[in-house]
Formats: structure tokens, C-alpha cells, sequence
């Protein structure tokens, strides 16, 4: 790892001597084209890596991988970055082999292999998926150090695939009794998820294929997943097998011992789904030093399962006030929004925060707030105002606040 | 002609029809209705069969291990299984929440077993296992006593007996798109709060859980990542604006 | 290669094996999260690579790979399936060694290292990048079978960075006199670009480096490059370290060699740069076969160098009757567009065509149209309608057309 | 404060002045007015020693090779460089343009050489070097003669004896973002033409010229690549809408 005073544009005396004396690279002959033909990222970024979290699973084939938002731009996610959440490992599954199943409610149950689902007209959208447990470390107290592991089971991808809706019309779909689908996948934990009609009818409710251009990657997958915009990802079902029409929700052991928010009542919340709107700031975040004062551009992510982001407010000052930051365009619903705010850091003590609000109108709550409502129990759908503190000698960590 | 461009979505002639027998393969999954349960039979002793050599190496002979995944049995009550309220839950007496603490319905246990243990060996168990095998869990929690034989016929009263089966509600605006939200947050813009002090952070001790935060961090860009393990950090310049001004 | 036969769902008897004996990922534990810290494609997907076109260029490292057109879906390509162009071959360049410097017309000429370009206010944006040789093989005749190689020099991404002209303002740039920049790489063949400052002063130049949430990859340009929008890909400099700022063009070797248009009266045009609009029919496309009669999908890609795609006509008889395709949205300027019509085939013969209209409802040329003007010895800038071939035998083949 | 939000890119303090010396170790190219060129001189005979050391086994001894690049000499006449236009461009006399051919100005050739070549060693050579290889390549073309001495001051001269130097035009509409396009096509949606030929497509004997197109298509979608090679293809049911409805 270079030391910071490499990396600095140095002046002494004549110059810098990495423009005085030519590199290599421009007194040399490169590699061919092809060389490799799926290309891989720098030797130099080999740091940015999806992680798992230590001590927050027992095994890794039903674990997570974190995201390392701290290092990624734009809205996209490259999909080698996409986080990971198995429940029984994940398979690369031969495509010819996969058949995709709908039944129940429906005049004709049918089967469909991948060269059928892609035969058929498709859509391109771009979309979050967010695990309805990301931040959940977080509910009670400060557990973990980078945005990575606070925020990182979220990513962003431009999905292709076919409206479910259509292929259900196909079928011949009750809409009147069939008021509940079940979606199932085809890999060992044959994951199984209820999802309203409601949604499905929407249009936005896709069986996909494709992720940024290619196929979904394996662990994403591949070759078929539902995709469900501004639903948590479980619901995502990976490996999808089967689609069946019903007329109540199915309370699978992932909607009725996982994936419910324990209420301070001692209640559980059962179905909840949808990934309401949050925030938080990757550069500067938690884990992070500052190179020296001066210009920063503060900058981060932010989404809404209810639809577009209408405006993020970044406060540097722990939220005593706030100021709207710039969003990038395009603003699509239930996708991620980058937003960014010029900054200049004199050296002294600041806290970070941001805070989005939605196309409906609802603006991300504070941990006082949220906690209010729902307690500290509640393992899911944390999305509170995340806050990073830098310090004077530049290092930035993970704190939460109380305000008065 | 040889063409026609036709109406969107209309798929014409791509896929067929499921026959009886794929159906039959593939739509195991069992509701709180019990809808989808094929009917066979399992008693606790049979149970406990399957369980101590298919089960018990990774859930513990008791359902009480904490080794592979979180306890499935304890933290319930005879009194739990008369209210159908796990209290704990409300009290938070019990540290670790128990999958008998929460499943709210005995369907979900049978269909998950069926469907995805033992873990390394999915649906390799025949209904009756999977009967036997739930029936046991169900006794281990004190739900069902030990002569005690699961059937098609009696989940149903087995069901009045799950201690949190009236521990889950819908009341809330997070599944359907028309839902409504519950919290509420107003947009202040400025002097919104009085004070503000850190609440909580990382304990200096659990500095390094997560490696040396340093490689987890471009080795450019406008930060560095933090050094916190104990391999020396490089001196940093932060007292200045730029090595170049100087 | 599995057989045909193979992937279809077949209900023989009983039903489908694939169905009735459930496969080994049902029946068993898949592999743990982060296996691959950084996710690859699936095996089954090797196919999809981005290749040489055999015989076009003599030695790999002055040469061209060309993207899988005919397998990507949505608007983002894959960054590991990105199109190479190299002159003097590519490499992984230290990025903390890198410097950029700002020098003629500006009253401070300047120098940067990559942790200052990194700490300014970016923007992200999608953008297409097009070389402007792409299919300069068909000027004359069809030469080439798949779309790959008539069209695979072609790519679209989420590209992060700095607008150059706020960095001109800041090194106070004589946006008077400095009507053009000179833009330089630091590789072998230092890669020397002359751009209008009209097109800086738009605030669509970028000084990027980020390509699809990620950093750039080596192949192209990492740590920095230039994105030119619009602008044929060897302006887009790689592995840029100098900006200068002239009161006239440079004439450098690839504006004055190569990347000039030759003409039926035997003038070259100089300066040829914006890439007009264009489509191209990606599914089903050349060297491709149907798999039977039934439903089709007929998809592509349409993009414009001077704004956003308005509208893209399909043909299936060769260009006599034409209908609107479906547009994928967001539609964005300089970007990318998908379309798709859906089809029924009879599995009789047919000519497809795909014809583009831009915002400033330019047309998209007929081979004919184009010839009459340009003449086929232009190599450049190739933007006429492309025909596939669609034979009963389910064959689809590269073809050209004459109408009368 | 501990903290200033300030207008959107300023930048503050970032980047630094550049020192002569590195403007002068990077800023190398020359423009077409010779801005930017080094003093120096170099003769033919100079030039050939480098040229037969550094160039000719890539571009042969008479830059007439097509092995590694196409050819940088031939193809241009005296009369060309009377004229300034290289007539083979026009009447398409020789089959392959070669550099001297096209290059309209010989700031190019040096610059280009400058930074570039050779291929394997680009910035190796001196300034003088640079000179003399140049006055060889022009030598080569019958541009100077052979015992020519290029330097900083006859430069000028020779630009007016380069075959192409009128060769260029910038009168066209692709450069600037306010340019006009050249080619206007009509959008006519129905009856546009009465009959559609065929006039150009892949001969079959090179069918295979790209390899087998199967193995650069998926093995699943709507589509196969076409079986190019000669392996046996699998056999393909192409008669019929799926198989599931037989
Ligand atoms: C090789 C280890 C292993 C074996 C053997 C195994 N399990 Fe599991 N079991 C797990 C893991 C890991 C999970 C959590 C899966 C997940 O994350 O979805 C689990 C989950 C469960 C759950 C759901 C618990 C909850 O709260 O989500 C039940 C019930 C269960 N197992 C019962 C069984 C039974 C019955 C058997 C034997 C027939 C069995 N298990 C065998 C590892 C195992
Ligand atoms: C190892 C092989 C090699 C050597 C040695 C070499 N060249 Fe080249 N040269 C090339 C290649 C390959 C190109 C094309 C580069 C590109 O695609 O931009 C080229 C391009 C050129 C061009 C531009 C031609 C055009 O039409 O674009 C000139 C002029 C040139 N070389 C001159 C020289 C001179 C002078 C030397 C020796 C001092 C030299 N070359 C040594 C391989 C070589
Ligand atoms: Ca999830
Ligand atoms: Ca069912
Ligand atoms: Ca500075
Ligand atoms: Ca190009
Ligand atoms: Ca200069
Ligand atoms: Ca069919
Ligand atoms: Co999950
Ligand atoms: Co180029």
C-alpha cells in the first residue's frame, strides 16, 4: 500500500519526479487486446471487495456479504460487488435444465423453459434491492465500523426480464380470487415468499434474467429471479422454480419466523416488505481519515421503496441544520439516487448526516424518532439517519446521537 | 406474408401445459390452512429418531444449539401456550429469540422442514419423517406431550396450542403499496435542535473486529481507510492543505 | 453444448425429467457467500466474449475487441465485455503515480494527482462510447457475419468524474482565445485528441474516473480518462495525464492519418467526430438461428452523438412498411437506447431493419442514401440501416439490400 | 465553526501550480504552425541508420511493409506534390492508403514519431533522431531529396511539398456540436419501396472465417449461434412451435 505522501503532487525543486521521469507505461509497449476477454477490475482496487461481517453469522452458505459502498460512484453496482444473502448456499445452475413453473390459481398451469422466458418481450429498469435486515446491527447501539457493513446489503442494477403480470394473464390468472402469489426457488432452502397481487399488478414485478447488461450472476440467481422494486430482497427469489396463484398468504418460515420486526409490545409484524425511504452519506463515512483539511464533496445514496427520491438534505453539524444537496440525474423510482454536497473542512470536530425524502412525501426519520415508534428490537427495516463524526485528526466513525 | 408484427405480450405459443405429475413434484409448499399437506403421520418417538441422527449435530440434541443457527426450542411457557403470547418477547427476559418463540403457525415448521432440512440434505425426508420430526420439536417446546402422534388431521389443534400464534400482526403499512407509513419525521431545515451529543460508538477494543479497515479502503480518493490493526500506519499529513503548497 | 432438444420443456408421459427428478441444487447445500469476494459471470455464459475479427489488424496490441452485442440486454454493458481499441496496448497503470497537468491557455497551468480529482464535486452520467471505425468493414459490401463484429465496437456505461470545463475555470482558462484542447494520455502511444471548447463549455466533457460504479478498467483508461459524449471513442483519451488549451487544432496522427473520411473526390474530411445516429437489431442478428416458427421479440439498440433517440422504426420486409418500436426507458441523451417490437414468424423469409430518429429528428441513412453521399471508401462513420437476413431455415444472416 | 458548505466547484486548495520542468517534460506535441517544436536537425543519411536500426523491421526497409502496419511510403506521385492532392485517393489507383498518402502535414510525422515510436520504445529517440528519421520517411516518398537536412527552420518549406497537404476538408458538419449533417434520410413508414434485392452478403466459403458462431452465442434464449465449423451441429427442431405440444 502506497504511503499518503506518494500520492501527493509534489513540487520540490524541479517537480514532481513521477512527471520529470517518464513512467514505464509511456516508454513501453501495453498488453493486446483480449488479453482478457471478461475483464477484470485493477490489481490497484483489490481492496474493494464484498466481506462478510464478523460474528454476525454462524456459516457462510447462510450469511451475508456486504456491499463496499464506501468506494462506489454513481448508482450502479458492478455486479461483482453485489451483495450477497444465501440461505443454503448458492449454485450455478444450468440454464437448459431450469424450467419454470406457474400453478394454483390460474385456467392453465403451465411450464416454460429459459429460451420460452426469453423469447418473450421484455423491460430493462434500474432498481434498488435492499435486505429488509440491512442497519439491523444497528437498531440498539453503534455495532459495526463502515458503510460497508451499516448499509452494504443494498445494490442497484439494471434488471431485464418479463412483467409477471403478463405470463399470470397468459395463464389465465384468477385476479379476482387470486389475490396472493407464491414465489419458490429451486435451490436447496427452495426459498418461498408471499407477495400481494397488488404489486404484481402493478407491472413492476418482474421474472428476470438478465442484471446489467448479462445474465444474473450465480449468487444473484441465474439464471432466473423475481425481481420486486421497493420490496426487501428475500422476496427477490433467486433460482425461481415456481410462481403459484392463491388466495392467502402462505406464512413461510421467511415471512413467519424471519424477515417479522418485533414490535416493543412483544408483537411481531408480520409481511412487512416494503423498503421505506432511507439515506446515508459513503464519502466521508465511518472508518474513513481525511487526507488533510479543505475541499471534500460529501456524497451518498439515497432510495425509497415507495417510489423517487424528491430530496436529500445533507447537516454537517449533527443535524442542527441542513442544507439540500444536489441529486444526480436520471431520478428513477425505486432505484438508487447518488446525491452530493460541496464541503470544506477546517479541521475541527463535525458530524455527518443526511436525511431523504420521498416522492410521497416522507422524510427519513432519526433514530429518536424511529425508535419511538418501533423500539430497538425490531432486527428489520432500520432506516434511520445515519451519523458519521469526524474527528480533528481526520478519522471519521460510526456514531448515533441524541439531540435536545 | 411472412411476417406479422402482432400485439405486445402476447407470447403466442411459448410454453405448455403442466401436466399432474410436475405439479405434483414441484408444489410442496403448505399453508396456515394447512392447504398442500400430504397426509401421513409421525410420533414423537419416531421423531426423535430422525432428529438425533439427521438433526441434532447441527441444532444440538435438545434444539437448544447455538453453534450453526440460533436455538430452535426454548424461551416458551405453559403459560405462552395458553395465551398464545411468547411474553418473553414482551419482557425481553430471554436474550436469544427461539424459533418456537416466534413461528406463529405449526404449517410453517412442517413446511420448511419439508422443504429445506436437514440443511445439507434437503427433502430427502418422507412426509411421515417430516411429521414425526415436527412432532418432536413441538414436544421438546412442552407443546405437545411425549405419546403424542402428528397427523393431517390434528395440526389443526395442534395450531391452538403454538405459544405465539397470536404473537404476529398486519397491522402496519409495510406489505401493501397502499400502506401507510407509521413514522413520522418533519423536515426542519435549520437551528432544529438545541444540542447534540454521541449517544454511542464503536468501543475502542472492538476497534479491529473488522480487519484493518485500511485494506478495505481505496489506495486513492479524497480518504484513506483507517489503520486499526496493529501493522504500523503510514505517517499522514493532515495539517496542511497539500504537500504542494508547501 | 447442450442440444436443442435439450432446452425445451418436454411432457412426455409423466412429464419432464428436469421436473420430475428433482436436480442436485435441490437437493442439496450450495457454496458460501463472498466464495468469489468478486463475482464472476457463470460458466454456462463463456460464450459471450468480447473478440478480435480475424484479419483486421496485424498485431494484438495496435487492434480492437469487439463487444457481444448479440447477447447483452438493457442499455449497460458489462464492464468485463467493454470494446478494446488500443493503439500501443493497455496497462494497469499505479493509479497513485498518476498525475494530470493543466497547461497552455489557462493563467495557472496546473497539476493534479488523482486523490485531488477524487475529492471534487463529480457528476455521474450514461453514456454511450462508439468508435468511430464501427462497422467500417461494411462500407463496401457485408464482410463480416455477426453483430458483434459489425456493431461491437460499441458500449454503454454509468461514467463518474469532473466536469473539465470547471477545472479549465479554475486553472483560469482563456476561453477566448483557447478554442480547442489538446487531450494527451500517458500510455506508449500518448494519445494526442484536438476538442472544440464548444463542447468542453458544455459541461458534458468529463475528466472521469469511474465506470459503472467502479473505477475505470485498465483496458479502458484506468485511472483516468476523458469522456467525450457524442464524440467518436478515440477522443475519449485513456490514461490521461495532459490537457492543454490551443487557439487552434493540433493535426495530431489519428486526425490526420486515421479518423479522417475519405471522400468519392479523394478529400478527406478532418475532424470527423460526432457519431450520428444509428440502431442496429442486436435479436435476432447475423449468424444467429431461430428455434422455431411462433413469438418473437425483435430487439436492439439505437443511440445518437447529437441527443436522445426519439423514436426507432422496424422493418420486417426489408424496409417497405415500417412500425414504431417500444422504447426502453429513461431515454437519456448521448446514451444508449433499447427497443423492441414483438413478432410472430411464420418461418418464412425476411429482411429485418431497425431505423433510428434523433431529437434533432435526424433520420438514420439507408446504405443507399448514405453511399449517395459519402461514396464506400470513407471507412468512418458508418451509420447506415443494417439488414438481417431471416431465411426458412431459421437462419439469420448479415446481408445489404438495394430498393427500388 | 467547525465546517463551511460552500458554492458548488471551487475546489479550494486543491492541485498546484506546475513547474517549468514538468511543462516541459510533458508538453511535447507539435502542431501543424510548429508550436511545440524542439530545435534540432537531421539528414537522410542520419535517418536511414536509425531508420534500418528502429523502423525497418516493422515497417521494411522502404516503409513499404504491410506485416506489422500498412505501408507509410508509396502511392504518391510527383505531380502530387506539385498539386498537394494525391490523385490515387480519388481515381482509387492503388488499393491501400498508405501514411504518406493521407498525412496532409508534416508536423504529424514528427510528432507522432516523437511520442510514439518506435512501436516497443516510444520516447527513446532524441530530437535530432526524430529530425533525420523524418527526412529519411519523406526521402522514401521522393518529398526531399537525399542529401536533405531537416531542421526547425525549413520545416515550413517542406509542409508545401506534401503530397496531400490540400487533402483535407473540414468543411462537413461532424466536428462542431452546431454542425449540420450531410445525409438527410426520409422517415416514409408504409409502401416505402416497391422491391427489396439482396446485393451483398457473406460468400459461403467464408463462413467459418469468424469461427464456429455457436460458441459466441448463449446456450439458452430466444436464439442459437449458427453452427459454422465443421463439427457435427446438433440437430435442430425447427418445424414446429415447441415440442411440449407435440
Ligand atoms: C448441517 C446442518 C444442519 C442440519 C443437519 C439440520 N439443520 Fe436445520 N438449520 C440449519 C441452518 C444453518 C438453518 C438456518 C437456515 C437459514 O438461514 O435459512 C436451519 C434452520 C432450521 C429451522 C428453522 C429455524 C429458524 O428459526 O429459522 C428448522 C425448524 C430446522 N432447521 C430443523 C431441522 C431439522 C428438523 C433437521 C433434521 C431433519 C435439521 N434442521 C437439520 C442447519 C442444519
Ligand atoms: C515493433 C514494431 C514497430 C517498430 C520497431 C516501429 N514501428 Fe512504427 N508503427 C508500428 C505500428 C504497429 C504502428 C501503428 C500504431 C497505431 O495503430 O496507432 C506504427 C505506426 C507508425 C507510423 C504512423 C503510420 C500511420 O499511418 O499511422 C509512423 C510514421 C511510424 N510508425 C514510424 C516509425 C518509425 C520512424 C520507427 C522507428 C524510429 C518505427 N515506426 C518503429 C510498429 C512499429
Ligand atoms: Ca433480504
Ligand atoms: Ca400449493
Ligand atoms: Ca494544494
Ligand atoms: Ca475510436
Ligand atoms: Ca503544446
Ligand atoms: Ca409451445
Ligand atoms: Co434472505
Ligand atoms: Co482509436
Amino acid at each position: 500500500v502506497p504511503t499518503l505522501a506518494q500520492a501527493q503532487a509534489q513540487a520540490v525543486g524541479e517537480g514532481d519526479p513521477v512527471i520529470l521521469q517518464l513512467p514505464e507505461h509511456s516508454k513501453g509497449l501495453g498488453q493486446s487486446v483480449a488479453a482478457h476477454p471478461y475483464g477484470q477490475p485493477s490489481k490497484y482496487e483489490s481492496n474493494l471487495q464484498r466481506r462478510q461481517s464478523p460474528g454476525l453469522t454462524r456459516v457462510g452458505a447462510a450469511s451475508v456479504s456486504f456491499s463496499p459502498l464506501q468506494g462506489l460512484f454513481g448508482m450502479i453496482t458492478p455486479s461483482g460487488l453485489h451483495f450477497e444473502r444465501h440461505h443454503q448456499g448458492w449454485w450455478d445452475i444450468d440454464p437448459t435444465q431450469h424450467r419454470l413453473m406457474i400453478n394454483g390459481l390460474v385456467s392453465r398451469p403451465m411450464v416454460f423453459t429459459m429460451d420460452e422466458l426469453m423469447r418473450m418481450e421484455s423491460v430493462s429498469r434500474m432498481h434498488f434491492i435492499e435486505c429488509g435486515a440491512n442497519s439491523g446491527m444497528e437498531w440498539g447501539n453503534v455495532a459495526v465500523p463502515t458503510v460497508q457493513y451499516t448499509h452494504g446489503m443494498l445494490s442497484c442494477s439494471e434488471f431485464t426480464g418479463v412483467p409477471l403480470i403478463k405470463v399470470l394473464e397468459y395463464c389465465g390468472v384468477d385476479l379476482k380470487k387470486g389475490r396472493f402469489i407464491l414465489a419458490e426457488g429451486a435451490d436447496g432452502s427452495s426459498m418461498t415468499r408471499t407477495i400481494p397481487m397488488e404489486m404484481v399488478e402493478s407491472g413492476e414485478v418482474l421474472l428476470a434474467y438478465g442484471q446489467n447488461g448479462e445474465m444474473l450472476r450465480p449468487e444473484n440467481g441465474y439464471p432466473l429471479r423475481l425481481v420486486v422494486p421497493g420490496v426487501q430482497g428475500v422476496s427477490w427469489v433467486k433460482y425461481l422454480r415456481r410462481i403459484e396463484v392463491g388466495d392467502q398468504p402462505y406464512g413461510t418460515k421467511d415471512e413467519s419466523v424471519h424477515y417479522v420486526d418485533l414490535m416493543p409490545d412483544g408483537q411481531h409484524r408480520q409481511y412487512t416488505s416494503i423498503q421505506e425511504c432511507k439515506s446515508v452519506i459513503t464519502t466521508p463515512s465511518g472508518g474513513q481519515k481525511l487526507l488533510n483539511t479543505g475541499f471534500y464533496n460529501i456524497t451518498g445514496l439515497a432510495w425509497s421503496g415507495r417510489g423517487a427520491i424528491k430530496a436529500v438534505d445533507v447537516s454537517v453539524d449533527g443535524g442542527r441544520n441542513w442544507k439540500p444537496a444536489r441529486l444526480e440525474e436520471p431520478v428513477l423510482s425505486k432505484c438508487l439516487t447518488r446525491f452530493s454536497l460541496p464541503w470544506v473542512w477546517s479541521g475541527q470536530e463535525a458530524i455527518l448526516q443526511s436525511r431523504a425524502v420521498d416522492s410521497t412525501g416522507y422524510v427519513q426519520p432519526s433514530y429518536q424518532t424511529l425508535r419511538g415508534v418501533r423500539g430497538s428490537k425490531s432486527v428489520y427495516h432500520n432506516n434511520a439517519i445515519q451519523s458519521w463524526q469526524v474527528l480533528a485528526s481526520g478519522e471519521v466513525n460510526n456514531v448515533q446521537v441524541k439531540a435536545s | 406474408g411472412c411476417c406479422t408484427i402482432v400485439q405486445a405480450w402476447a407470447f403466442e405459443g411459448l410454453g405448455r401445459v403442466a401436466t399432474p405429475a410436475e405439479i405434483k413434484a414441484w408444489d410442496i409448499d403448505v399453508r396456515p390452512d394447512f392447504k398442500g399437506i400430504p397426509k401421513g403421520r409421525g410420533s414423537v418417538q419416531q421423531g426423535q429418531l430422525v432428529w438425533d441422527a439427521q438433526c441434532a449435530s447441527c441444532h444440538g440434541a435438545f434444539g437448544e444449539s447455538n453453534e450453526v443457527f440460533t436455538p430452535i426450542v426454548g424461551g416458551t411457557t405453559d403459560a405462552d401456550i395458553q395465551s398464545g403470547h411468547v411474553a418473553a418477547l414482551r419482557t425481553g427476559a430471554v436474550p436469544q429469540r427461539t424459533t418456537l418463540m416466534k413461528v406463529p403457525t405449526v404449517s410453517t415448521l412442517w413446511d420448511y422442514v419439508n422443504r429445506a432440512m436437514p440443511w445439507n440434505a434437503p427433502k430427502s425426508l418422507s412426509a411421515n419423517e417430516v411429521y414425526a420430526v415436527t412432532a418432536y420439536i413441538l414436544n421438546l417446546g412442552g407443546i405437545v406431550p411425549d405419546d403424542f402422534e402428528l397427523n393431517q388431521d390434528n395440526m389443526a389443534a395442534v395450531q391452538n396450542k403454538m405459544p405465539n400464534r397470536h404473537g404476529m400482526t398486519q397491522q402496519h403499512g409495510l406489505w401493501q403499496v397502499s400502506g401507510k407509513p407509521d413514522v413520522k419525521e418533519r423536515r426542519c431545515m435549520s437551528n432544529c435542535v438545541r444540542s447534540v451529543v454521541v449517544s454511542s460508538s464503536i468501543p475502542d477494543y472492538a476497534a479491529d473486529a473488522h480487519g484493518n479497515l485500511m485494506d478495505q479502503n481505496r489506495v486513492i480518493g479524497p480518504v484513506r481507510g483507517q489503520q486499526t490493526s496493529t501493522a504500523l500506519a503510514p505517517k499522514l499529513a493532515v495539517s496542511h492543505v497539500s504537500a504542494g503548497e508547501a
